[in-house]
């Protein structure tokens, strides 16, 4: 039994299919990466597994219980978190403010650990409108993180970092993964991060899954190349 | 009820309609929710007064809107387009000082007594509405309503500026962008919504006679048509301003304890069925 | 030989925070031009300054005219913006959205039936509303829009985003055509090969500083490379 | 269209680490200063009738006393959720009709009429909360707009008039019953009845501070400034709204039961439009922004309105006074002297003002 499992995911909007049948497995300690050109539909699958969306069909488990219908807070609650591929952080609060403010409401007890873990101890108490934008991705990537949950689902976290800020960024993900032993979907945009940090791929295209498998399959796979890798140089 | 009910509740219908669609025209627009609209309607028909004691009430059809967009050009020109990056509820506040300001004017001008205005002779008697005995004037200001509202719709849909329109209120920065003056287009509505509040105030004058509390009162109910249509969206007022006036006429016979209340309820269930009013935003 | 359009010494911020630093360039008629640099390099905007969407300071020149700032003049003066995300006014139809185009006033080869023969698939929908097209219409529709002004630069911003590969080959031949038409492009692209595809030139922004313009073979440089990715 | 990052550069990786004991809102230390400068304020605002000795000042200065109540729950709401209400009156005014309306019609004593008139109108704001919180800006401002007005309309209506007097108003009949010792002409005495007021005002504000700062505060700013990401922590968004809604009608519940004991009698006018009106631009005035804004914008709004009301252009200038502060003083009067206050420190102190 997968920790957190979604079957034949579809969304629409009117006419347009965002997303068609797509599955995927989460396991703990396992960081499981999706790429897939922009509107492919990744976004649209974080929106969806959150309860962000609604799913026209298909339906959502957790640790057995199906929770397609739950709410957003319920899913929290219960250990599903999320980060946003357009910042989403309290701006007018500090640093320490805001992270105080959702492990408050999540229960975590260790929060200097995800503050260090983060390097986000020197700009605790900055307002968070005047910190350097990585860091301000490592608040949104913070906030997902507290409280231990069990499946957190990374919307791009890299989005808009240079290549050092990235390759940090993915490094922190893994190991506080591993070592948490927490379910992580990775929806990145920047292939060789993902090919670099997870452990199992899926490739969406078109809002369908192209591929699955191992970096290294993946790599391999025909289709792959043909709609997404080699049209990417 | 009877037809002269029907067609009362037709005749205040329209002038919310035609208030309510200026003020729906300027919120598309410059998202400002003008509280100034019912001291606009107030000076339209206390104008209408003198200019129908010493010319006529036709001069004051025609006067009356031109004196009110002069007023919308300063509106525009002087807030507005300023305050273009302050919150919208804060230019709408100072629209609520505006119109205290507007309306104090007109009592110090015109005094605080009630005044009559006399509809035109041709207007003045009744017509026969399917066998009912009608008072004239509200048939004209039913049929101005209605020949208003259908040639304001036409020139929205037709006309290049009233594309521009349409696409300002969606999405201004774009349409800045593509080569649209957006002031320009932004002046055009102001003066327009004002004048038709000036024609509103002026078909209300022989109507309902002219007082100090006029503009307040009638401007709750104008705030309400617009929510209620849906804010933003012409086609929603004008339906939702007929549909209030209607209501609350007819209402006031059937449901004489209930009547004041009535835009009041409506507006509360409207928005708990549907929280964008009936259009959503679109003009 | 007056430029097209020409930064000079250009800083633009939002809300205090400057995202553009000193930037000048040229971009003179009838070339294509690639700007590239990392996301959040200051791409978009640096085609947005032009259109004072920022707070801008320096000069922004078209034509060696230094514009005064009102977003709708430079449209009017033959810049026009294809705006990343399309920007297409939903609730207009496709030839309403067209003849927005138009506000610029301006005439040249471009008018609707030309932008329909570029573009067939928004011939077939010509009354359909813009919200209810494909992301490969929907930016079809936002060239064509900008086309309308016959523009004498036409800028895009990330033009093959969310487009599928075969869309994208339409997107390169449908540009070639109004390259012939002697428009001048200034393309912001993530995708390098399309830039090398089309443009002769390069300038690269990184965290809002041009470090870096040149001939568009050395976009296959390591050194440039690197430099555009750090 | 995407605003890209600035260009702020790395933060200082060799600024000194604070300390990580983190709390959410105030601490009971803080809590317990604030109580001090409360009671500090309440005592040395009892000396005031000694020192306006005058009537007409005195009753001048209850009517900002009572004014401050309705704008400082239009200042909470605007601080804390980011919206503007039309329709305190319905809970100021409503408050003052039931205590006229149970001393009056009922006979009840005046401790049951008040308790009765701040607990029914407290409860009348939580059913309008329901409907009301979850909308936004014009939205919000349009149904507290309307819930006001069809109070006012239920109030003047010809079937009501048994119970509300209609446009005739109640009075209020306390009898030789007294209130905390003070019968009617003591309550009728603004010098006498200011004690009483003041101390109320007093503990209100510094509740509000209270409610402001705690953990609630800091729950209703995340939920004003990134709903969507407060639900992703976890948290429901829409009964902080409520509650902060609750709370500030409550406080105007209780300045409308104090203005019915002071005024011995309610007429229609306390529910109307320019009412409502008059509290919100006393609060903008002041500013919004700060919590003693609205305090001091209720004292100086009833002052100029004193001053100008001679010449019988009340609305005229309290229209132009409005348009003047909005339109040049974003910040209200209290929000612009502070800001401006720091901007000296800063410059002197070579610090740089915290935001």
């Amino acid at each position: 039994m997968s920790l957190f499992r979604a079957t034949s995911v579809s969304v629409r909007y009117g006419q347009l299919r965002a997303l068609e049948n797509v599955d995927i497995a989460l396991e703990p300690g396992v960081v499981h990466g999706v790429i897939g050109p922009n509107g492919a539909g990744k976004s649209t699958f974080v929106d969806a597994l959150s309860g962000r969306t609604r799913l026209t069909s298909g339906n959502v488990e957790f640790d057995g219980a199906d929770i397609t219908h739950r709410s957003v807070r319920w899913r929290r609650k219960a250990g599903i978190s999320r980060s946003f591929q357009k910042t989403s952080v309290f701006n007018s609060m500090t640093v320490s403010q805001q992270l105080e403010l959702v492990a408050h409401r999540n229960h975590e007890r260790d929060l200097d650990g995800i503050v260090d873990a983060l390097s986000l101890g020197p700009v605790m108490d900055r307002v968070c409108s005047e910190v350097a934008y990585g860091t301000q991705r490592s608040v949104d990537l913070a906030m997902a993180l507290i409280g231990n949950p069990r499946v957190v689902l990374l919307d791009e976290p890299c989005a808009g970092l240079v290549h050092d800020e990235s390759v940090n960024m993915l490094q922190h993900v893994r190991d506080l993964c591993r070592e948490r032993g927490v379910g992580a979907l990775l929806v990145e945009h920047d292939v060789d991060g993902v090919f670099r940090t997870c452990d199992v791929i899926t490739v969406l295209n078109l809002g369908t899954v192209l591929c699955h498998g191992t970096p290294d399959e993946v790599r391999k796979d025909d289709a792959v190349i043909k709609a997404y890798l080699g049209s990417a140089a | 009820m009877n037809i002269a009910q029907l067609l009362n509740g037709l005749a205040l219908g329209s002038l919310l309609m035609i208030l309510s669609s200026g003020l729906a025209m300027i919120y598309g627009l410059r998202g400002v929710m003008n509280f100034a609209h019912g001291a606009l309607y107030m000076s339209g028909a206390y104008l209408a007064y003198t200019v129908t004691n010493h010319v006529s009430f036709w001069a004051a059809l025609i006067v009356c809107p031109l004196a009110l967009a002069v007023i919308g050009a300063v509106l525009e020109l002087v807030f507005f387009r300023h305050l273009q990056t302050r919150s919208h509820i804060e230019v709408g506040l100072i629209t609520f000082g505006l119109a205290l300001i507007i309306e104090r004017i007109i009592g110090i001008i015109w005094g605080p007594h009630t005044l009559p205005v006399p509809a035109p002779d041709v207007l003045n008697g009744t017509s026969n509405v399917f066998g009912t005995a009608y008072p004239t004037y509200r048939l004209f200001i039913l049929a101005i309503a209605v020949v208003m509202a259908a040639a304001l719709v036409f020139w929205l849909r037709v006309s290049d500026t009233g594309l521009h329109i349409r696409a300002a209120s969606q999405d201004g920065e774009t349409s800045a962008i593509l080569g649209i003056n957006v002031d320009r287009v932004s002046l055009t509505v102001v003066c327009l919504g004002a004048a038709l509040a000036g024609l509103a105030g002026t078909l209300a004058a022989p109507y309902f006679s002219v007082q100090p509390g006029m503009g307040m009162a009638i401007l709750i109910n104008v705030l309400i048509v617009v929510v209620v249509g849906g804010v933003g969206s012409l086609g929603g007022a004008m339906a939702a301003g007929m549909a209030l006036g209607i209501v609350q006429t007819v209402g006031a016979v059937w449901l004489p304890n209930l009547a004041a209340l009535l835009p009041y309820i409506a507006l509360v269930a409207v928005l708990a069925w549907r929280p964008t009013g009936f259009a959503g935003k679109r003009v | 030989m007056t430029s097209v359009l020409e930064f000079r010494g250009v800083n633009a911020s939002y809300d205090g925070a400057v995202v553009l630093q000193d930037v000048t360039f040229a971009i003179d008629d009838g070339e294509t031009v690639g700007l590239v640099g990392r996301n959040g390099a200051g791409k978009s905007t640096a085609l947005l300054s032009v259109y004072a969407v920022p707070t801008v300071t320096g000069d922004i020149a078209i034509d060696g005219k230094i514009i005064s700032g009102r977003r709708y003049e430079p449209a009017a003066l033959g810049v026009c913006l294809v705006p990343q995300g399309k920007r297409i006014l939903p609730n207009l139809t496709v030839t309403e959205n067209l003849h927005l185009g138009r506000a610029a006033k301006r005439s040249g080869i471009w008018n609707i039936d030309t932008v329909f023969d570029l573009f067939p698939n928004l011939a077939r929908g010509a009354k359909r509303s813009g919200i209810a097209l494909s992301g490969g219409e929907q930016q079809m529709l936002a060239i064509g829009r900008a086309l309308m002004a016959n523009p004498r630069l036409l800028m895009l911003d990330e033009p093959t985003e969310g487009l599928a590969p075969v869309i994208i080959d339409q997107l390169v031949e449908a540009l070639r055509k109004v390259q012939s038409g002697g428009t001048s492009l200034l393309l912001v692209e993530q995708r390098i090969g399309m830039i090398q595809q089309l443009a002769t030139r390069y300038l690269a922004l990184r965290k809002g500083l041009l470090v870096s313009e040149g001939g568009i073979s050395d976009l296959d440089k390591r050194d440039v490379q690197e430099m555009i990715a750090l | 269209m995407t605003v890209e990052a600035p260009l702020l550069l790395s933060d200082d990786p060799l600024a000194p680490t604070p300390s990580r004991r983190l709390k959410l809102g105030i601490s009971p230390r803080g809590v317990a200063i604030g109580a001090v400068v409360a009671v500090v304020a309440a005592v040395a605002g009892l000396a005031v009738p000694s020192i306006v000795n005058d009537l007409y000042w005195m009753g001048i200065l209850v009517n900002g006393l009572l004014l401050a109540f309705m704008s400082l729950s239009v200042g909470f709401m605007a601080k804390h959720l980011g919206l503007i209400s039309l329709g305190q009156t319905a809970f100021f005014g409503g408050s003052a009709y039931l205590v006229c309306i149970a001393t009056s019609s009922w006979e009840w004593s005046p401790y049951q009429a008040v308790a009765f008139a701040i607990l029914g109108t407290t409860a009348m704001a939580l059913a309008m909360g329901v409907l009301v919180v979850r909308a936004t800006g014009i939205g919000f401002m349009m149904l507290t707009l309307a819930m006001g007005q069809a109070i006012y309309q239920v109030v003047i209506q010809e079937w009501a008039r048994d119970t509300t007097g209609s446009f005739d108003g109640v009075a209020a009949n306390i009898g030789d019953q007294t209130f905390l010792g003070m019968g009617v002409s003591d309550l009728l005495d603004p010098t006498v009845f200011w004690n009483l007021g003041w101390i109320v005002l007093v503990a209100v504000t510094y509740l509000l501070w209270v409610a402001g700062r705690s953990r609630f505060g800091v729950i209703l700013e995340g939920t004003r400034e990134n709903t969507e990401r407060m639900r992703f922590s976890g948290y429901n968004t829409f009964l902080p709204r409520l509650a902060a809604f609750v709370f500030s009608g409550f406080v105007a519940a209780v300045g409308g039961a104090l203005y019915g004991l002071n005024s011995g009698y309610v007429s229609p006018e306390l529910l109307n439009f320019l009412k409502a009106g008059d509290g919100i631009i006393a609060a903008i005035v002041g500013g919004l922004g700060v919590l003693l804004g609205p305090f001091v914008g209720a004292f100086l709004y009833v002052y100029a309105q004193a001053e100008f009301n001679n010449s019988g252009n009340l609305y005229l200038y309290t229209g132009i006074a409005s348009v003047l502060v909005l339109v040049f003083l974003p910040g209200g009067i209290v929000g612009t002297i502070s800001t401006l206050s720091r901007r000296l420190w800063s410059s002197r102190t070579g610090r740089k003002p915290q935001a």
